[in-house]
């Protein structure tokens, strides 16, 4: 236990522990055992708690599970754990849900009525995995085997990573829509571009004093929104006084741009215009006590203010106003990312917002950006990259060309999570043998012949690397905190039987019994590590430890200064952003954005997620449109109103929600309903906005432009109240009338 | 014959020649019958009961029937079926138990105070209204239990210690409540059962078969000795003393029970005489109603006469008026102090959501009022029926109002709510008013509706004097 | 319990005794519902699905309320966490007719479930409408019932529930400290909505212990309390946002 | 009693009927002797009758103290058995004692009055009485009861006064 846990944080973990250390690694094999023959460290009725990794999102949050006669009954953040600091998210809490999810499928089942027919017969697994190895020995070319996941555990995607390249197969694709509407694929590629690093920068929130973000929605689904989150509380009140300023540039207010003391509503995609104005404000006004901006003037060259001020609609003494503001502090930060990527001109924005950083010399400085320093062992240096939109397409091109005969699917639902354009569902047709390894049904699993369902995340191995990290190299480790409630078999665990199975090369490259072989065997990578936090004589106490602490990370902070090698050498300039559809007949442009719930869906089978409030709109359980109030009245619809919704591409209805903190030429709509299967609380409501995405045309680059397109709204006629927390009549607001 | 013989031997009023103006001939109508007649008379209409009578009944039954289904409902599954929420935690049922409660207070009113204050014209009507005092206390006495959540553990309220000797909380006003309206109950159903001995004897002397039987154990053995009389008397006087502070006390504690907490606009001193105006102004109302109604279906024209419509009438009035005053003197308060909160509440009644049923409640209070000033309307039944139904409206609606329309706002308009009632409230709501009604009829199927005793005891204190050219009727003051 | 329970008015003024409060910092709090969904999982507080939420027979022992200020383009949002204030001088606890809540001798609003009967009407008078009802028998299919806390009651239909300010919680750690013969310390008990809260927005403590932080934070000058005019005395102090309590 | 008998006379008048009992009592009679019944309540002493001294008021009054002393018990000494903090209020305050007190006084005099009047009439009391049905179509019924000698007296007085009917009276079931 490292010095920063305090004493009560120790107190709270070693009161609900049944031993004297606080935590409890999980045994490796534990025999089903009734309860009145309870395994040696299970006393009834007192709680038992296991450290492990959260996977509602990849952030990799640590968590510790109370569990009491063999159940998990209370999901909370691991004190001791560097990156969230004890506390989690309102999705972390829910994990318990995913658990004992009613809906979860029960043992391997084949579709016996066809694909799309929900009708399943259980299946053994030995006859699976028979049926999988018997698939892949008849593949005529490795090269027709396609695998996507979601955002996989870093250990199946190292295990997956080393199977595909040994049978031959392409790499997998990763994707999915929640990392997808982060920017997750364009902040990597920020990092790579600008300071050659593979792994996402750190912005140093905590101590920064003045915070532009632009687009990022860091306190709710972007990243890491704990961390950001732990690390925002400190910025508003530290201890020893003092609070940072926070400005968010977006066209609709985010809950996070409710936290901000202002909201800047800037037209859509214009965010990295602003972004370029502030830099020539500050570099011509020579603002700010970081020395003379002579060395940069070049970037801002060819940007006019008064152009810039006219594109997004602010007076230039606004914008110089911001600047001051921006500038003239000891530690000011901004941050790019979220639906700031979801426009054709992300690239040159991002470093619009990036160059701001560099101007004010905040590279590697106290609340500034940082990058992280790796984890210091081979095995866990490359954690899962994330694929862009031209990889997704490329794979569904060959799907649909029938290059593709066996598709394998984890952890992602990319008939829900794709755009309609795209024509996942389609290309899915074409395969002719699909293995989902999900452990529900939703609605990629459907079109599967096999379901072989990996238990959930409380049940199973594995860890994460964190990234974006917190100021240290951090491994989240995954322990199962109780026994897998159903017939369900790990992923990686197939994988390596599988690998047995097919013997020779395969075989030698995967030699593990298991998983958790896999596990202990990379754990003793980091043993004797000097900057471990613990440390033990050998390597199966140090695996113990491991476990017990849920994971390993560094005992101090490690914080790297970025080296701007690569940022952008002559002048600067962010293109207008294109939108697809005619301004006359999709009078609005149309903004998905991740629910701070439901996240992209994932969550929409958890009832605490779906019956928790939004935070601006305070609905629940429904699919709403939100629409500025003037707009509103323009369009004579109100609350609750239903109105059909149309893009070039498509169209969905959802109810109303007047909404004053968003932009008369926006509407928003969040991720997340309308699902078609995935259990009793997720279908019959709602519907998904990204059946309306429109296609980028391919010279505008293979984007996944998610803010790029243009809706008009019509009144159907209905109304349709939403369970909205709030009363409508109080107005929203505190004083009355 | 006897009373004629009274009129005759003490005024020497020469027989044929008395030219009586109508409203004096009325009074002296009964004069021309024999005690006899007068039985039969209202006998008569008691043991007869046609078809219609029976489909009534079984309407009624059938409405019942059907409350209770939706009150089993409710229990079985849970408040939730009904349209409270939170924060309208009370609904149509508390709106519907303060109506009844309000409609029981007539009973009393015409009863006790009248009998006090001897006015004689009460006395036919006073059976009518005790009987309406008791059922609609009935009423009102089920909607507690048709509230609670667990309505199972209704006796952990009965004043009893538990287990580890605690006892119910006698600070809460639900306690004040509870005994106030059993007290009253209690109260009221032995002043009409008292009244009713000397009937039930004259009922016995007159029925056969289950009637009878009935009857005679009704009647306790009552031959109407002067002892017997005498002491009926006593008690009587002393019931109605009693019974007024009771009936002003429950009313007030019924306001209590929202005056109490700080909800704006029912934290206010002036509820409980207000609520008790209304109960009295809504309780004349129905009792005006009810008379109308029994008089026409049991055919009493006879004993229910213009004299009692005009003297209701003009209670009725003067009780519309003093609602008008009390609601007028709380409202202006509120209305000056100018307080967010009850702002909104007044906008939300005045000019908002509420407006339809704050509007339909001035209406249906203010007219009538008005237009009973006017003694054609007054003594018209059919004008008498319409304008004191629609005060019921009225009041009901004011009930609602209290009780939903200030629920729904309060000090956090993030917690607002909106209030609308479902199939199992109205159910419910329905079964009461349909309970009420059937126990009335069959009430005055089973006991002489008009309370001849006392009918005849006014007789004996008749007489005809000569004033000038007119001759009148006086009244002694006996005892 | 018994012994906790019968406590004389003299008794209650003894100044050594806890008074359990909750500081909640505006300026930190961003909305997140991490607080609700851990009250939630915490408490066993039953999920009423879309119908019944949307006739306002929803279960939050804490709600994160959503104040507008301004018109747009000059639009701000506010946040407020509103659970129950476990007042002082607690308008629901009075009116109870069966005694079902009470005020324990460490100031905590207690609600006695087993005792309530469901008249509602500490609902009614309760002016932060905190108060929740069991509209209906709560739902778990399986296998979700295993997720219920065991240190909880799972409610009936029909009767009244409300935050406790993780009571469960607060007496695991008073024993345990009693057990091993020590005060219990500042920080040491964490209702679920403080122990989640990501930026730590909520701060729970002794306010009659001046060294607690939770005390220390309810003397800044940013601190105020929920409808303090009707006089309840909460033990929940606000802290206003936008400001440095310097 | 055996050699008592009952004459009952019924009269249509009060005024004849005052003079009967008149009468009566001069013949010797005493109160208890004689009974009037009557279907209609006259005013007392009407009839010239001793009016009866009644131990009714202080029924009641017996009755409105153990309401009172009960309604106190409730209100104020039931609370300190299981002492409880309820919204700051002490654990006995005025004015919710004062409600019950008042109430519960109200409650138990409405009941002694009532049991206090059954009580005082020897009701309910169903067995065999002397009655005439008549009573309550309006006559006035005399019942005497005298020796078997003064029969033929007791009938003069009757008749004289104009008396409809008289009769042997026997015990009847009401």
């Amino acid at each position: 236990m490292g010095k920063e846990i305090s004493r009560r944080t120790f107190l709270k973990v070693a009161a609900g522990a049944a031993t004297a250390s606080g935590l409890i690694p999980q045994v490796r094999r534990i025999a089903l055992e009734p309860f009145v023959r309870p395994p040696e460290e299970e006393l009834p009725g007192r709680a038992t708690w296991f450290a492990s990794t959260c996977r509602q999102c990849p952030a990799g949050c640590g968590i510790i599970v109370r569990v009491i006669n063999g159940r998990a009954r209370k999901i909370e953040g691991n004190p001791n754990h560097p990156l969230n600091h004890g506390k989690l998210c309102a999705r972390g809490q829910a994990g318990l849900q995913v658990l004992y999810n009613p809906d979860r499928l029960h043992n391997a089942v084949r579709q016996s009525g066809g694909r799309g027919s929900r009708i399943f017969s259980p299946i053994p697994w030995s006859e699976a995995l028979d049926e999988l190895t018997a698939a892949l020995q008849s593949l005529r070319d490795p090269q027709a085997l396609a695998v996507l996941a979601g955002q996989p555990s870093d250990h199946l995607y190292t295990i997956l990573a080393s199977f595909l390249e040994v049978v031959g197969a392409p790499p997998a694709v990763i994707f999915d829509l929640h990392t997808a509407l982060d920017g997750r694929a364009e902040c990597a590629s920020l990092s790579s571009r600008w300071f050659g690093e593979h792994q996402l920068p750190i912005y140093d929130l905590a101590h920064a004093q003045v915070v532009f973000s632009f687009g990022a929605n860091l306190l709710e689904t972007w990243m890491s929104p704990v961390a950001q989150s732990v690390a925002y509380g400190q910025m508003r009140q530290s201890r020893l006084g003092g609070r940072g300023v926070f400005v968010q540039f977006e066209p609709r207010l985010s809950a996070t741009g409710a936290s901000a003391d202002e909201w800047i509503p800037v037209p859509p995609g214009t965010e990295g215009i602003i972004a370029l104005a502030l830099g020539r404000i500050i570099v011509e006004e020579n603002l700010g006590r970081a020395g003379k901006h002579s060395d940069h003037a070049h970037l801002y060259r060819n940007v006019s203010v008064a152009d810039a001020a006219q594109a997004c609609g602010l007076p230039v003494e606004e914008l110089r106003r911001l600047a001051h503001l921006f500038a003239e502090t000891d530690r000011p930060l901004a941050i790019p990312g979220g639906q700031l990527t979801g426009h054709t001109n992300s690239k040159q924005a991002m470093d619009a917002v990036m160059a701001l950083n560099v101007i004010m010399r905040r590279l590697g400085r106290h609340g500034g950006v940082f990058t992280p320093q790796p984890v210091p062992a081979e095995r866990f240096a490359s954690p899962a990259p994330t694929s862009n939109l031209t990889e997704i397409l490329d794979l569904v091109e060959r799907m649909r060309s029938g290059d593709i005969e066996i598709f394998l699917i984890h952890g992602a639902n990319p008939i829900y999570e794709l755009p309609a354009w795209v024509g996942f569902k389609e290309a899915l047709e074409e395969v002719p043998l699909v293995i989902s390894f999900s452990p529900f049904v939703d609605e990629t699993a459907v079109q599967a012949d096999l379901i072989l369902p990996d238990h959930t995340y409380l049940e199973g191995w594995g860890y994460q690397v964190v990234s974006p990290g917190a100021d240290r190299p951090i491994i989240s480790g995954q322990q199962p905190v109780t026994q897998p409630l159903h017939d369900t078999r790990s992923t990686a665990d197939i994988l390596l039987s599988l690998a047995s199975r097919l013997g020779g090369a395969v075989a030698r490259a995967l030699p593990w019994e298991d998983e958790a072989g896999f596990l202990e065997e990379s754990s003793a990578q980091l043993h004797d590590n000097s900057i471990s936090t613990y440390d033990a004589r050998t390597p199966a106490g140090f695996w113990s430890l491991w476990r017990q602490h849920g994971g390993w990370w560094s005992k101090r902070a490690i914080k790297r200064e970025p080296e701007a090698v690569g940022m952008p050498k002559g002048a600067m300039a962010v293109p207008a952003a294109a939108f697809q559809g005619d301004k006359g007949t999709y009078p609005f442009h149309l903004m998905p954005y991740s629910s701070l719930t439901l996240s992209d869906g994932r969550g929409a089978n958890q009832p605490w997620l779906q019956e928790a409030p939004d935070p601006m709109t305070t609905a629940r359980w429904n699919t709403w449109i939100e629409i500025n109030p003037e707009s509103a009245r323009s369009l004579a619809i109100k609350d609750n109103d239903m109105v059909r919704v149309t893009s070039a591409y498509g169209s969905l209805q959802a109810a109303v929600v007047v909404y004053p903190g968003i932009r008369p030429d926006t509407v928003a709509i969040p991720t997340g309903q309308g699902h078609s299967d995935y259990g009793r609380f997720a279908t019959t409501r709602g519907a998904n906005v990204m059946d309306l995405l429109t296609p980028s045309p391919a010279e505008q680059g293979n984007k996944f432009a998610f803010c790029a397109t243009r809706v008009r709204i019509e009144k159907v006629g209905q109304v349709k109240p939403l369970a909205r927390l709030e009363d409508l009549d109080g107005e929203g607001r505190e004083s009355i009338r | 014959m006897s009373d004629r013989e009274h009129m005759a031997g003490d005024s020497d009023v020469p027989e044929g020649q008395i030219e009586l103006s109508e409203e004096y001939r009325e009074r002296l109508l009964l004069a021309q019958r024999t005690d006899a007649e007068i039985n039969a008379a209202v006998l008569r209409p008691m043991m007869e009961t046609g078809p219609k009578f029976w489909i009534t009944v079984a309407i009624l039954s059938a409405i019942i029937l059907w409350g209770l289904y939706a009150w089993g409902y409710m229990i079985y599954w849970g408040m939730g079926t009904a349209g409270i929420n939170n924060p309208v935690y009370w609904g149509l049922f508390i709106a519907t138990f303060v109506f009844w409660v309000g409609i029981s207070h007539a009973g009393t009113m015409i009863s006790a105070v009248l009998r006090i204050f001897k006015a004689d014209w009460r006395r036919p009507i006073t059976r009518g209204a005790e009987a309406m005092t008791a059922f609609a206390l009935l009423m009102a006495g089920l909607y507690p239990f048709i509230h609670l959540g667990r309505v199972w553990k209704f006796y952990w309220m009965l004043p009893y210690p538990n287990n580890r000797f605690m006892w119910p909380n006698f600070q809460s006003p639900l306690m004040w409540d509870m005994v106030a309206i059993f007290t009253y109950l209690i109260g009221s159903s032995l002043y009409l059962y008292l009244a009713l001995i000397p009937d039930m004897a004259m009922a016995r002397d007159h029925s056969v078969g289950w009637r009878y039987k009935l009857y005679r154990t009704l009647a306790l053995g009552w031959r109407g000795t002067e002892g017997e009389w005498h002491k009926l008397h006593r008690a009587l006087n002393i019931f109605s003393v009693i019974i007024i502070p009771v009936f002003l006390s429950v009313h007030s504690i019924v306001a209590w029970d929202f005056a109490i907490t700080l909800q704006p606009r029912w934290h206010s001193t002036i509820f409980a005489p207000y609520f008790i105006m209304g109960a009295v102004y809504s309780g004349l109302a129905a009792l005006a109603t009810i008379l109308v109604i029994v008089r026409k279906s049991m055919r009493l024209e006879e004993f229910l006469r213009r004299e009692h419509f005009d003297a209701l009438g003009k209670l009725v009035m003067v009780a519309g008026l003093g609602w008008i005053y009390f609601w007028f003197a709380g409202f202006i308060v509120e209305w000056y102090g100018n307080d967010p909160v009850t702002r909104e509440l007044i906008h939300d009644e005045v000019a908002g959501k509420l407006a339809p049923l704050f509007w339909l409640q001035m209406t249906a209070n203010i007219l009538p009022v008005i237009f009973l000033a006017f003694r054609k309307i007054r003594t018209n039944p059919k004008w008498l029926l319409g304008f004191t139904l629609l005060i019921n409206v009225g009041m009901y609606t004011e009930r609602v109002l209290i009780v939903v329309g200030n629920m729904q706002r309060n000090y956090l308009p993030f917690d607002w709510g909106t209030y609308k009632p479902t199939w199992v409230e109205i159910s419910i709501v329905a079964m009461t008013f349909a309970g009420f009604i059937l126990l009335y009829i069959l009430f005055s199927r089973i006991v002489p509706y008009v309370p001849v005793w006392e009918i005849k005891e006014g007789r004996l204190r008749y007489s005809l004097r000569r004033i000038g050219r007119l001759w009148v009727p006086t009244a002694a003051e006996i005892d | 319990m018994a012994k906790a329970v019968r406590v004389s008015a003299k008794e209650k003024q003894d100044e050594n005794r806890r008074r359990w409060g909750m500081v909640i910092d505006l300026d930190r709090c961003t909305g997140c519902q991490a607080c609700v969904v851990a009250c939630h999982a915490e408490n066993n507080v039953p999920v009423v699905g879309e119908q019944e939420a949307a006739r306002s027979h929803s279960m939050h022992w804490i709600r994160i309320e959503r104040y507008w200020e301004g018109e747009y383009p000059n639009v701000k949002a506010r946040f407020m966490p509103v659970l129950c204030q476990h007042c002082g001088e607690a308008p629901c606890e009075p009116v109870c007719p069966v005694f079902a809540t009470y005020h324990t001798p460490e100031g905590l609003n207690a609600q006695v479930y087993n005792r309530c009967i469901g008249t509602r009407y500490c609902g009614s008078a309760c002016p932060y409408k905190v108060r929740v009802f069991n509209w209906f028998r709560p739902d778990f299919p399986e296998p979700l019932e295993q997720q219920l806390n065991p240190d909880v009651s799972v409610r009936q239909r029909g009767i009244i529930e409300k935050c406790s300010f993780c009571v469960q919680r607060i007496r695991r750690v008073e024993l345990d400290a009693d057990a091993s013969g020590r005060e219990v310390e500042d920080g040491e008990v964490q209702p679920a909505c403080v122990q989640s809260c990501p930026p730590s927005a909520l701060i729970f403590g002794d306010l009659n212990d001046p060294e607690s932080e939770a005390s220390q934070l309810a003397r800044s000058r940013r601190a105020f309390r929920l409808l303090d005019f009707l006089g309840t005395d909460p033990a929940v102090i606000y802290l206003k946002g936008g400001e440095t309590n310097v | 009693m055996e050699d008592t008998k009952h004459l009952m006379g019924l009269f249509r008048d009060g005024t004849e009927t005052a003079q009967v009992i008149d009468s009566l009592y001069e013949l010797g009679m005493e109160d208890r002797q004689v009974t009037v019944m009557t279907g209609v309540p006259y005013p007392e002493r009407s009839l010239g009758r001793h009016v009866e001294w009644l131990r009714l008021p202080n029924i009641v009054l017996a009755g409105a103290l153990v309401g009172f002393f009960l309604g106190l018990f409730l209100a104020v000494i039931t609370p300190h058995l299981y002492r409880l903090d309820i919204g700051g209020h002490p654990t006995v305050g005025f004015p919710p004692a004062a409600v019950i007190t008042f109430v519960f006084t109200m409650m138990a005099t409405i009941v002694s009055t009532f049991l206090g009047v059954l009580w005082e009439m020897n009701f309910p009391e169903f067995g065999p009485k002397h009655y005439d049905k008549r009573v309550t179509d309006g006559y006035l019924a005399v019942l005497v009861e005298h020796d078997p000698s003064e029969e033929g007296q007791v009938r003069k007085i009757f008749e004289q006064h104009g008396c409809d009917s008289i009769q042997r009276s026997e015990r009847q079931p009401l």
